[in-house]
């Protein structure tokens, strides 16, 4: 086997392989560095912070479906204040490359939030989170409207120099005109795909299996939907994509590579196993070999149609 | 926050089933070696717990949290037991292993019981809830702290016979008066509690722990409950597994707990 | 056990129990009747039918995926003139309720369709599928667009009293108006959910897993984005749910009536077991008390918020 | 379509392993006995197939098709046995059972290869499609039909012994050269079907079976070919697995099919 070089560039940041931790999943990085040998994964995404804290929504908060699970955290978290001063400082520790993910409920929350974590430093990006409702328009997700993302990646790129990645929810009609409004609007990149809404309800007690009713779908079982956004993104915008939604081995990464990913995000598979995406990384110049590539660079888009 | 991470000292380890016998109708005590090459875990303390892979492939996403039941070293290698209610999916697989199947493990997790200082305790088991508590128990003869245990089930057949064997007196009733008295385990508890106890710690259903925890308030005895909840990491990261405090905070199960004191938990109706 | 009495009324239909045969699944029903005992199902749901003869598309046309598969049979079908000579008048023999499924790329193919189905007679009721591209709009599918599909409806409730049922997609961003369209333009009901868009990729070969690249995801994998889609158009509109999407047990049929579904279809399950929609049938009554009710209907809509 | 509806023959049935071999590297024979009490299928004829379950739970939807490759009636009991390579995770898990393990089937499935009036024939195989040729010489001997056979294999290791015991005349070859001569099944096959034949039957992968196909016709010589699809249904209700006719009509391999007179048959490229 020739050296097969894992390092990728995206939207200028340097990986040294393109396995990313997903939002939300390995929370601030520590915990999970507790269990595996975190500095070896390409980079991590945090999970998202808002301006206040939060305290999230009811218990129960997860439950497991076939072949993923559902979640309504409700975006707990710390707020931006105790995560600059508390987590930013350690996140060096980490030893590879960190980005935070920005949530909030108006356009002028997320553009806080971009130049006061810039300004704080320490990050290799932002990952900018816009299924979260926009209290100012009737609670409608900011993801679910084109111009309502627009107004977001504005926002956020007229205050901030960090290189930012626009995270969609595939739960609408058009994927690409989203993703094409992101990236007019000043989207250095993509993150496909945020969880898909969905629910599950307890047959003998009759009560929703969340507190919050709804929740967000990731895993293996929403693999496809993620492949086709990715596809239809990579198509219609010229941004480089962080691919994810159920990844749980190094085929599936060369699939999203395939499909237009630069880079992929492993969130529910660590959950079956912390050390995933380390695995993943192991056997990843095997499988960009067995694709018939020599970098990961190569196979991105690079699906022949029949 | 530091002093959490401190906590969570668990490794990841493939463990091999030595031994496993139905101690109770639908309940299983698997005695797992953990094989050498991956993680070495610490030692579990009582009420700590194991994220459990149950099975393999993608259809079940989730680990399975199951508290130590009992710990040996021996000649080096590490055995550790637990006490298994076959549930649904994952506890029925782990339930039907075969001796040297291998899972993997991750763990020790959470905060035990604490027993620093006491003297005696009553413990409270309801169902399979005994699980930590026998394992407290034996810690507690150890240590030297004496304890009564109060121990409930649903019907004889569950009941749990090495409790027969414990140094600590026993008092066993069931719902269906098929053992010891017939009734819950929390009926009379108020008297139980006139006993001279410096603690108490519970681990059964919702309702019977807030019926316990209840019962300890009213006697001003502190009582440490271990809560139930879904997990998804294990290890304080995904919040999904937070329940409700009485102060209006978060209560992360499997880092700041599974144990608590019972009076900072906001009891499901 | 007390006798629970599995009969349902659905949009004035009178069903042995609420179990139907999903669309596409168990193509015209005599297929599936030379191995399991079709009169037992409470209806079955021929495979949509369009004016002319349709080849479908390239293949492969199919893949499992994690807890589903994808499919992209392109609507493959004999044509309305075959199917109303050939198919029709043997339907009576499968003992249970028929209804037809309608796909067109024009609202006129729709008209059509209905009411030469209504004059050809046999069937219980139709339903409509909206998941083909509107030749007219520019491809774009009819059940993305609250007026396109508006547009259908009203063309097949004006062309035909067959009690209609119209199949929508969770792939919108609020599918409870486009249900709520449906329901306006004249619907007797609705059915959902089909399959979700998405891919695969073999990640050796580099080739989509489907000729026609993209196709429909089906099976338990999506039953809570289906559970969803049920609920929200329930308490959107009056109008009675055929709920369906992965359903897999009989369990997962009590989920589908809490969330708001009077009746339900099994589809993929049928592949891994033929007789999967009989062994939910006899399971249903035990569930239906496992729920504590004494009838479906009791539970149609039961889910206690917490 | 009347006349399709009755080819479909099969049953749903249970049945449980009661022998398993490798045959050759990743091969194996696994024998199943029909177990009473679901459904009675006919007898398979050469070319029939089953869609097996391979597992339980809802990670794996569809069935895997696979040929008969040999059929026994013992003291009424059915007995059928597959060849089957370890490809993936179906046929990986069948390769593993225990004996007394069950699967359910369906079938005998599709229509199989069609003898009437053959004298002499030319069985091609290439790989696993030896499964329904080897099934099809047996055939072939009952019924007094005079047959060679050519059988590829990748390497030697692949090679399947009982081809040794057929009455027919047996020509193998290996890709590494390691059994027989170096070379494709088809090499040279154009000197073989100057030997008289009156039909000739191939399976294998597509592009060997589009050579043979090729060659025949170029001989005059009919031939069958058993085609390769992925199937959900299995019994013509999904149009699945559909594949393109030379005439631009569809093929349904499951109720059509498999075998196909080649010249019916638009070959993947
Ligand atoms: C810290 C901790 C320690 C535990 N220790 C033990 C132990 O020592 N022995 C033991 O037998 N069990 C223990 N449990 C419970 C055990 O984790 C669950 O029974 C198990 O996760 C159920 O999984 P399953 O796949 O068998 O059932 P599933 O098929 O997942 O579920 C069966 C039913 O139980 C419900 N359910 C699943 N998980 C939970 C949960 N965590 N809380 C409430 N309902 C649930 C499901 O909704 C479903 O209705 C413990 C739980 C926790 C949180
Ligand atoms: C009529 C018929 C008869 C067959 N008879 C036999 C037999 O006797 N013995 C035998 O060993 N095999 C036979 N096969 C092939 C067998 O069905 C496949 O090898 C099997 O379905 C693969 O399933 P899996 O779960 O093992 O692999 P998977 O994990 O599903 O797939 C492994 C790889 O094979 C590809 N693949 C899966 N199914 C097919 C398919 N049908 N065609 C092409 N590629 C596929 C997948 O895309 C993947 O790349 C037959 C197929 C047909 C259609
Ligand atoms: C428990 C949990 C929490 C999550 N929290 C966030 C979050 O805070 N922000 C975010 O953008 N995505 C969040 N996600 C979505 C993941 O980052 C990821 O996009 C999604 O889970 C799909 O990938 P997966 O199938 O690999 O998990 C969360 C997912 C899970 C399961
Ligand atoms: C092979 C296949 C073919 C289908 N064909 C149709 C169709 O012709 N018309 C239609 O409305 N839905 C069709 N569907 C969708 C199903 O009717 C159903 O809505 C969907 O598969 C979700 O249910 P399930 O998960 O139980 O399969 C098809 C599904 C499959 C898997
Ligand atoms: S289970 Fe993830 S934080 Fe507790
Ligand atoms: S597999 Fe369904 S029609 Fe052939």
């Amino acid at each position: 086997m020739a050296q097969i070089d894992l390092a990728i560039d995206i939207a200028g940041i340097r990986l040294k392989n393109p396995v990313l931790m997903a939002s939300g999943t390995s929370g601030y990085g520590r915990e999970l560095a507790q269990v595996m040998d975190i500095s070896q994964v390409g980079g991590v995404i945090l999970k998202s912070v808002t301006l206040e804290p939060k305290k999230g929504n009811a218990e129960p908060r997860i439950c497991e479906t076939t072949g993923g699970m559902l979640n309504s955290i409700g975006l707990e978290n710390i707020g931006v204040d105790a995560f600059i001063d508390e987590v930013l400082p350690a996140l060096v520790d980490l030893g590879t490359p960190v980005f935070a993910s920005i949530a909030g409920e108006t356009v002028r929350a997320y553009a806080k939030l971009a130049s006061r974590l810039e300004a704080a430093g320490g990050l290799a990006g932002l990952e900018v989170n816009v299924s979260c409702p926009n209290v100012e328009k009737g609670g409608i997700q900011f993801g679910l409207e084109t111009h309502a993302t627009s107004a977001v990646v504005m926002a956020v790129h007229e205050n901030c120099d960090l290189p930012m990645f626009v995270k969609l929810s595939s739960a609408v009609s058009e994927i690409a005109r989203v993703a094409d409004a992101a990236a007019r609007a000043g989207a250095a990149g993509l993150s496909l795909i945020n969880t898909v809404p969905g629910m599950a309800i307890d047959p003998v007690s009759r009560r929703p299996r969340l507190g919050a009713v709804t929740g967000g779908l990731s895993g293996p079982a929403i693999k496809p939907i993620a492949l086709k956004a990715v596809w239809e993104c990579y198509r219609a915008t010229s941004l480089p994509v962080i691919g994810g939604g159920g990844i749980f081995d190094e085929n599936d990464v060369i699939e999203f590579m395939l499909a237009g990913a630069t880079a992929v995000s492993i969130g529910t598979s660590t959950f079956q196993d912390p050390g995933r995406a380390i695995t993943i990384i192991d056997g990843l110049a095997a499988a960009i070999e067995r694709a018939g590539a020599d970098s990961p660079l190569r196979l991105v888009g690079a699906m022949k149609t029949i | 926050m530091a002093d959490l991470l401190s906590l969570t000292r668990g490794a990841l380890c493939e463990c091999s089933l030595l031994a496993r016998e139905e101690s109770g109708a639908g309940v299983f005590l698997l005695e797992f070696a953990v094989e050498p090459g991956g993680g070495t875990p610490e030692a579990p303390s009582p009420g700590q717990f194991y994220q459990v892979r149950c099975g393999s492939g993608r259809e079940h996403m989730l680990r399975r949290p199951l508290s130590a039941h009992g710990f040996a070293l021996e000649s080096g290698r590490q055995k550790v037991s637990f006490l298994v209610e076959a549930a649904g999916w994952g506890t029925e697989k782990l339930c039907s292993l075969a001796p040297g199947e291998r899972v993997s493990m991750l763990g020790p997790l959470g905060r035990g019981f604490v027993l620093d200082g006491v003297g005696k305790a009553l413990l409270i088991a309801g169902g399979i809830g005994v699980a930590p508590l026998f394992f407290l128990a034996r810690e507690m003869e150890r240590a030297g702290v004496a304890y009564d245990l109060l121990a409930g089930f649903n019907t004889g057949e569950k009941y749990y016979k090495p409790l027969d064997d414990l140094a600590g007196s026993v008092v066993a009733c069931t719902e269906d008066g098929s053992l010891g008295t017939r009734g819950l385990v929390c009926d009379g508890m108020a008297g139980y509690l006139a006993g001279g106890y410096d603690a108490a710690y519970a681990c059964g259903p919702e309702a019977m722990m807030s019926e316990a925890a209840g019962a300890c308030e009213d006697a001003g005895i502190p009582c440490q409950v271990s809560l139930d909840s879904r997990m998804a990491c294990g290890i304080g990261a995904c919040r999904g597994c937070v329940r409700q405090g009485t102060d209006g905070s978060n209560l992360c199960v499997c880092s700041q707990g599974p144990v608590f004191d019972s009076r900072n938990v906001s009891w499901r109706k």
